[in-house]
């Protein structure tokens, strides 16, 4: 945590009156209501305002109909965790409004739809009925039309209430219907309408925003577009997939980027995207590509995973590069295939039977998503195997603030590979041969023009000319070259990430728990003057410096989002014993984005604070 | 490197002798149908003159799955798991259509455990040769029924299967398949002619080639042991293969004889024994399919060609060079492109 | 192990000239020879005289024409594991010969194929050429005969070098071809034939057999119709399955078992086998027919455990009980289907995404083969979840001695499952409610003829009720029971066996390692003076009385059959953290089935021995 | 629980009043094709007076494998995993002969994902109702192209399928299936009578019903829409249902009418539109759909029926009380038999 991050936190310790662009808004409503939209609105103008903001949609798993809630944290400190308490609630679904109420911490705001008479559920709440109906009237004739309009009445009315810049909401409005000029006058006049309600209430509350200078320069992105474009800039040839949410949109936004950028003049495509039949397909033809030469991948949620499982270890075993990004939800089985999680980190590691290891990288921000996204093909090549890259839904689909994705900065690592130049020099080759000591053989390619290219691949037992064998030795001398190459893997994944040093105890997080952590630092410094140090595990195997850290507290707690402690269990496999004791699991299982008042609050706890 | 003199051995175009497209020794049982097809591939690329170099040979796994090793030991070969083996062909083809792709399964590991991406192989028209070595049983783990065993047949423990088979040929041609062939293990002439025709077409070229499993299934009451095919094989057409780079031009009779055009430009001369068969009607030959199988014939041939179906690289729109090597500057787009998205997401 | 064992091993220590009762032989040939039924004749002859034996059978992944082992173990004590040294070669290949006599010990014997001329390569060894061709050509004038016959030939040789009582022989022959009559005497004559020339040979070795009594009432049975045997008096209804080596027996021999004893008086069945299209399909069918209440199973190995991981997941969340009975091969992929390994330990506990967890059982004989896969539909059914054997291909396809295998004394346990009656008696139910406390809930199954059974089972969110749910709430709280039961079953599986107490170190293992480590503590008490208790561990989640032994012990040798120390991992995430520093890994993966010999000598190495 | 007396709502032969075959509130979406067919489902059994505790509902995952929660709550239902719910309910159906079984699925979790156990349901013919709510697109993870997507059709992104669609109906009957119809959401009266056959039929009754999908897949273009079907949908015979409990005979014209009696000895009367339309030939029924698919008419009615085929568990000849519930003195055999074994292994 920055000095000035921690500032920033004693700052607010006593709580102004006034709450200036540090509160969360919430907007209740159902999905298909078209409310989408009117949030992108919120969203960008408070970031066109220079205020760091996040956006979190907790949709249902269907299509129409059902509660959806919304939620914008605004934080003048740059916190984009999800924040537990609700500051202001938007109630539009009469469904789930006095539930949503009942949920509130004394002294929220409510903005609702004046006929679901919310204000006489409790008393220490700021209410403010809005005749949505009435609002909407006189801006559309069509029915179908003002159903979508009444969202952007509450855009309106919190422009309102909380003092965001008209100008800047025009310009997101702009932003979002540039396109449809009919669109964009009808919306503005929803906006204005709710902003002419909201002169006229007085307010009763402490929230406001206040233009700052926080966001210059940066983008908003979700991690599923974050991956395609770190698939684009890596290269990929191949892709291929099977919907399924919360992946689909990895592989529909990497389709859109590959139409754009990757044609030929005359409309050729450097590119194959295909829609599989199951993840059996998506995943075998990955494997297919990839032993071609191809730099191919899948994107792929819990439940395909599982379906890889047989291919992921043919992949291990004839080692054959491939790039599976599983944008994690929650199980056991279909689970809540709307809600995030962290829970595929076991049955991954050790996806297919037979002593079979994979290779995960754990991208913890919607950059790393980019970054991590095209490290896979490299590393996938490098060491010829399957690589995971464990997003989850809340990185995937959600709207992060970010810098802007950085150019890949060092060419494209294609691995070992044997052209007929180097058969000419060489004489031939074998392919499963350690000729350099770090378990990884030379490959060739299917086509290359040479009478020793050829080899045999097989997911059966082979030799060093990746003969067919059944003897003992080759197979032991074989699987030990492969578990050499797995640690060797160790210095070659992303590394952690560490911050702090010299305290006492120490948080162990990966993925996207990491704001949430790291939120929770400054708390537990600002608020139990406790100081904690914080690694960031970025792959599986991990590299020495977990153990360092580890051995360098007294107690780690492992931070994540499951039930099962996952990541603590790796840890635990991985460690010296004489380690392990010092482990604390913070295992949370919501769906929910992980806060960070629940990981101080579980930390001071096991603390005895 | 054999180079043609007159003392050297007869070689192809490439001036390849046949030894170059040799295997690895066959580990199958002797006199097993399978052994016999490998033969006949491995002839079909020397005498087209096809570099084994461009070929890439796929499979499943079974006691037909393996023979890829015992053949042409210098094309690339990927034995993959079980039932799966078209989408990694699939893949590989996307990767590099360059190559001759040859998927060399046998009847359970297409009809049964594989019959969902086979389905979706013919769907997509993915330029290869597909050879189901079809014995009606699961060799490999010693002699089961599998999806093609026919309604009654029966095993040497006496099991009867009691499900209608499933005959990969009519289903490929309900499908939508643009290259369905059926032959003999045993029929060394025909299934040559199709094997080279197979390899000449621009789509996913099917087939069924009935090959007998001696350990398991070529005793009385099999519907798929050499005795049987003896009594049942019966061909649509006699069938020749005149390659692209070959001229001749013997001129033959066209009220009994047909020639169709391959999409490499050369031509199969069909010698019509079945009068009124035509491989180019769908809806007939599905319904001659269907009569046949309950007649316990076992109709071979061409069964039905449309060399003009488009394959899915040609759907795909790809470059002509192989994706798979694609240098870096036609794959990673410039940095004004990354500035630009970028600048798109403030 | 027990005193009697350890005299034993003790009387032997120095050994003696006449070596009785106490070696291997070894019949190197190839597959589909036939040698099969001179082999069986060879073991029951043995076993028939009293003496223990254990067979197995080394054979190649295709179905004729490779080399082939087949050793058979003599061992007045009474071990049963592999001898990893050969005393009596039989050389019938000579594509193996050379290597095989190579890799014997000095003073070993080489019954061979005369013309192989085998005696020229060691001088250290006791060679017995046998003109095969021409003892047989005289017993039959058809060649394919002749063939077959020469397997008998050897029979006869070893019956005479060995001193095999010859009534015994023909005993033994009868049973093995005792419905052929023609088949019969052609075999004896072979046998005859070879006794003949073995009369004539000058015996140059110590080797021989002597009548004993330590077989009384035993059988010999593979450990795959042991679980057929068990399923059958398990009241199995529903089979499903997908050929694969090394299973397909599991399956094959329990149909016949089902064909004979569970079919009514008009031949009606009471159980349906169905060959299933694939894994995915007979795992499904087993989810499907438990689900309505039948006692169904699968049996596969590693590739198909691998693709039933999407519905294990669902077993495991839906709550539906399942038997898989597992017979590992080695792997990864399609590995060595022919060889045997424990490697799948880790992916099958946690097989499926999501913080799934399955049970395992760990049979270590063939009785257990047999009672633990009857015992398995008991505890899917109580926990209503799947159930996974994890037996090998040395328990399942080689020969074993046993006890007779007893009856269950025990009736079936069906489990929680609510009828007509007790409906109307409740008035309704709630499928998913922790009414006991054991995190177990009452099922109904389809066709109660009750307005209120019906429930709707899915593999997504769910309340008490089997309402579908997104609740954050209801969603940790169905989790936590899911766990609450997995904890529960820890003392409902079979509990660890544990021989010996007191000493300073320990060895744990599980599976078919069983009989390699009785062995190995004999050995390292009576060689090396190093006293070890053994815990053997039958299930996964693990005994408390686990946590006790390695409590109990300084160093605790892990002893597996795997490359990755997957049951030490599992001992690892389940001991408490300062408990897991005495675990030491002794893990082998060789494909043959462990020797006793190779884990005394890893375990003294460890010690400093 | 309704007893029929004046005041009383209508009540079926059961006594039980349509309520009780009522069940959740639908998650569809408003005017969703799925809503339909989930009203005809129920109406049908309530109306053949099945009582929904004799009935067991199977699905895969989609929005169409949702509906089995918006009605008949009173009978077990299982929501499987995506595309394999035929393995899930041939299970139960062997567990227990005497249930009801009814499939719901879609048309990607039928045709994509799930054409392999398809595939093999329909080859066992388990004695079960297989519907698929057909809108050529996945809905539920907003409206990809499904595997019965047609040829040429679009997406509201403009994306064309290019691949040719599979029909379930033509590829049933080529596969052997005994009883295949097609359907209209919209036609209720067609719907209803094909439904009421399937429940009667002893095997496996595959109903393809288009079901157009108003969010994804119901804009100009698309070949699932409905006015698409308004247009298309062409009939082969005019359909009405006789329960097997109603005596009534009303005498109709031989010509132009048939009626066939299905396994339950319900009948089913078929007024032909189509004058040589047979439901009996296999061979012409093929033909005329695959004839069909190129016009882009959607032939919907009785497609083919083969009323005597027997189902899975008349081939396992099991007995007629349920396995699953079979006392243990009937499924674990005596100690005797054990000893026998024990001794045969001495
Ligand atoms: C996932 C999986 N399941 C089962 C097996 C076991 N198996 C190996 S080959 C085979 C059947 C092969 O039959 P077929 O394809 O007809 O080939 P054949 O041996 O008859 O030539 C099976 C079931 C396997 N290798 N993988
Ligand atoms: C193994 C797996 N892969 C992917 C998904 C995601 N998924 C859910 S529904 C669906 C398609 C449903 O399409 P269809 O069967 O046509 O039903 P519809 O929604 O159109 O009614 C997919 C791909 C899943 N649930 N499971
Ligand atoms: S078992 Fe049958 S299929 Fe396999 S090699 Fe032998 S003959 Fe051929
Ligand atoms: S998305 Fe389509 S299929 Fe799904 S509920 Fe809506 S209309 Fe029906
Ligand atoms: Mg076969
Ligand atoms: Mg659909």
């Amino acid at each position: 945590m920055t000095t000035a991050e921690l500032e920033a936190t004693r700052r607010v310790a006593p709580r102004a009156r006034a709450v200036t662009n540090d509160f969360s808004i919430q907007v209740a409503t159902v999905n298909g209501s078209g409310s989408q939209s009117a949030n992108t609105v919120l969203l960008r103008t408070l970031f066109q305002m220079g205020i760091p903001v996040s956006g979190k949609n907790l949709f249902p798993s269907n299509i129409a109909g059902l509660p959806t809630w919304y939620t914008i944290r605004v934080s003048r400190h740059g916190w984009v965790a999800r924040q537990r308490d609700v500051d202001v609630l938007v109630a539009m679904n009469g469904e789930t409004a006095r539930d949503d109420v009942a949920g509130l911490r004394p002294g929220a705001v409510v903005v609702y739809d004046a006929p679901l008479e919310l204000e006489s559920l409790r008393s220490d709440l700021a209410f403010y009925p809005v005749p949505f109906d009435d609002l909407v009237a006189p801006v559309s004739a069509d029915a179908r039309l003002r159903k979508l309009l009444r969202n952007m009445v509450y855009v309106g009315v919190l422009a309102g209430l909380l003092g965001l810049e008209v100008a800047e909401v025009e310009a997101a409005l702009g932003r979002v219907f540039g396109a449809k000029p009919k669109a964009l006058a009808l919306n503005l006049r929803a906006i204005q309408a709710g902003l002419a309600h909201a002169a006229g209430v007085e307010k009763r509350d402490p929230y406001r925003v206040e233009r700052m200078d926080a966001t210059r320069g940066k983008i908003i992105i979700d991690g599923n577009a974050a991956a395609a474009l770190g698939a684009l800039f890596a290269g990929v040839t191949v892709v291929t997939w099977y919907p399924i949410t919360p992946s689909t949109s990895v592989v529909e936004s990497l389709h859109g980027y590959l139409e754009e950028h990757r044609r030929t003049a005359d409309g050729q495509a450097t590119f194959a995207v295909l829609q599989a039949e199951d993840e059996l397909a998506a995943i075998g033809m990955v494997i297919g590509a990839g032993w071609a030469g191809a730099r191919a991948m899948t994107a792929t949620s819990g439940p395909g995973v599982s379906l890889m499982a047989e291919f992921a270890g043919l992949g291990y075993f004839a080692e054959v590069p491939a790039v599976i990004v599983n944008v994690q939800r929650v199980g056991p089985s279909t689970g809540l295939p709307t809600r995030t999680s962290q829970g595929d980190l076991l049955s991954t590691a050790f996806l297919s039977h037979g002593d079979t290891q994979q290779l995960l990288l754990f991208p913890g921000s919607v950059e790393e998503c980019f970054t991590m996204t095209g490290q896979a093909f490299d590393l996938a090549e490098r060491f010829q195997t399957p690589v995971f890259v464990l997003s989850d839904l809340d990185l995937g689909m959600n709207n992060w603030m970010a810098d802007p994705l950085p150019y890949p900065e060092t060419p494209l690592d294609r691995g070992k590979v044997l052209g007929k130049a180097d058969l000419e020099r060489l004489g031939g080759f074998a392919r499963y041969k350690d000729v350099d000591g770090d378990g990884i053989g030379w490959r060739t390619l299917p086509g290359t023009d040479h009478p020793k290219a050829a080899y045999f691949t097989r997911g059966t037992g082979h030799d060093e000319q990746a003969g067919y064998s059944e003897r003992s030795d080759v197979y032991q001398k074989n699987m030990a070259r492969l578990r050499r190459k797995f640690e060797g893997a160790r210095a070659a994944l992303p590394p952690p990430v560490v911050t702090g040093a010299g305290a006492r105890i120490g948080l162990l997080a990966h993925g996207s728990s990491d704001p949430a952590v790291r939120e929770a630092l400054a708390q537990l410094h600002a608020e139990a003057g406790l100081p904690a140090d914080y690694l960031r595990v970025r792959a599986w195997p991990f590299a020495a410096a977990v153990r360092d850290f580890v051995a360098a507290h007294d107690r780690v707690y492992v931070v994540e989002q499951d039930r099962d402690a996952q990541l603590l269990s790796l840890l635990t496999l991985d460690l010296d014993p004489s380690l392990v004791g010092r482990l604390r699991s913070v295992a949370h299982l919501t769906g929910m984005p992980l806060d960070a008042r629940s990981v101080t609050e579980e930390v001071l706890a096991q603390e005895g604070r | 490197m054999a180079t043609p003199t007159a003392a050297a051995p007869r070689t192809n175009r490439l001036g390849l002798a046949v030894v170059e497209y040799k295997g690895g020794k066959t580990t199958l049982c002797a006199g097993c149908g399978h052994n016999a097809i490998s033969e006949r591939i491995l002839d079909a690329y020397f005498e087209l003159g096809i570099a084994p170099e461009q070929v890439a040979k796929f499979s499943g796994i079974g006691c037909s799955s393996k023979t890829p090793a015992y053949f042409m030991s210098r094309s690339h070969s990927f034995n993959t798991v079980h039932g799966r083996m078209p989408s990694v062909a699939t893949g590989a083809l996307m990767a590099n259509r360059t190559l001759h792709g040859l998927g060399v399964s046998g009847d359970g590991d297409t009809a049964s455990i594989g019959i969902g991406q086979f389905i979706n192989l013919l769907r997509r028209n993915v330029a290869m040769v597909y050879v189901v070595e079809n014995n009606g049983v699961y060799g490999l783990t010693k002699g089961q029924f599998s999806a093609t065993a026919d309604l009654g047949s029966t095993l040497k423990s006496g099991a009867v299967a009691d499900l209608p088979a499933i005959d990969v040929c009519a289903l490929a041609i309900q499908l939508g398949a643009s290259f369905v062939g059926r032959s003999f293990s045993g029929d060394k002439k025909q299934l040559s002619a199709l094997l080279k025709a197979a390899v000449a077409h621009g789509g996913t070229a099917l087939l069924d080639v009935i090959s007998p499993c001696v350990t398991f299934n070529d005793h009385e009451g099999s519907t798929k042991s050499y005795a049987w095919l003896k009594e049942h094989d019966l061909p649509v057409q006699e069938l020749s293969f005149v390659p692209s780079f070959e001229e001749i031009a013997i001129d033959y009779d066209p009220g009994t004889t047909r020639e169709v055009t391959l999409h490499d430009g050369s031509r199969l001369r069909l010698k019509k024994l079945e009068a009124d068969y035509d491989p180019s009607d769908r809806a007939r030959a599905m319904a001659r399919l269907m009569a046949s199988e309950s007649g316990g014939d076992v109709l071979t041939g061409l069964l039905f060609l449309d060399p003009r179906a488009p394959d899915l690289n040609a759907r795909l729109g790809l470059v002509e060079a192989p994706l798979a090597t694609l240098p870096e500057a036609r794959v990673r787009p410039s940095r004004a492109v990354l500035d630009a998205i970028n600048a798109s997401l403030r």
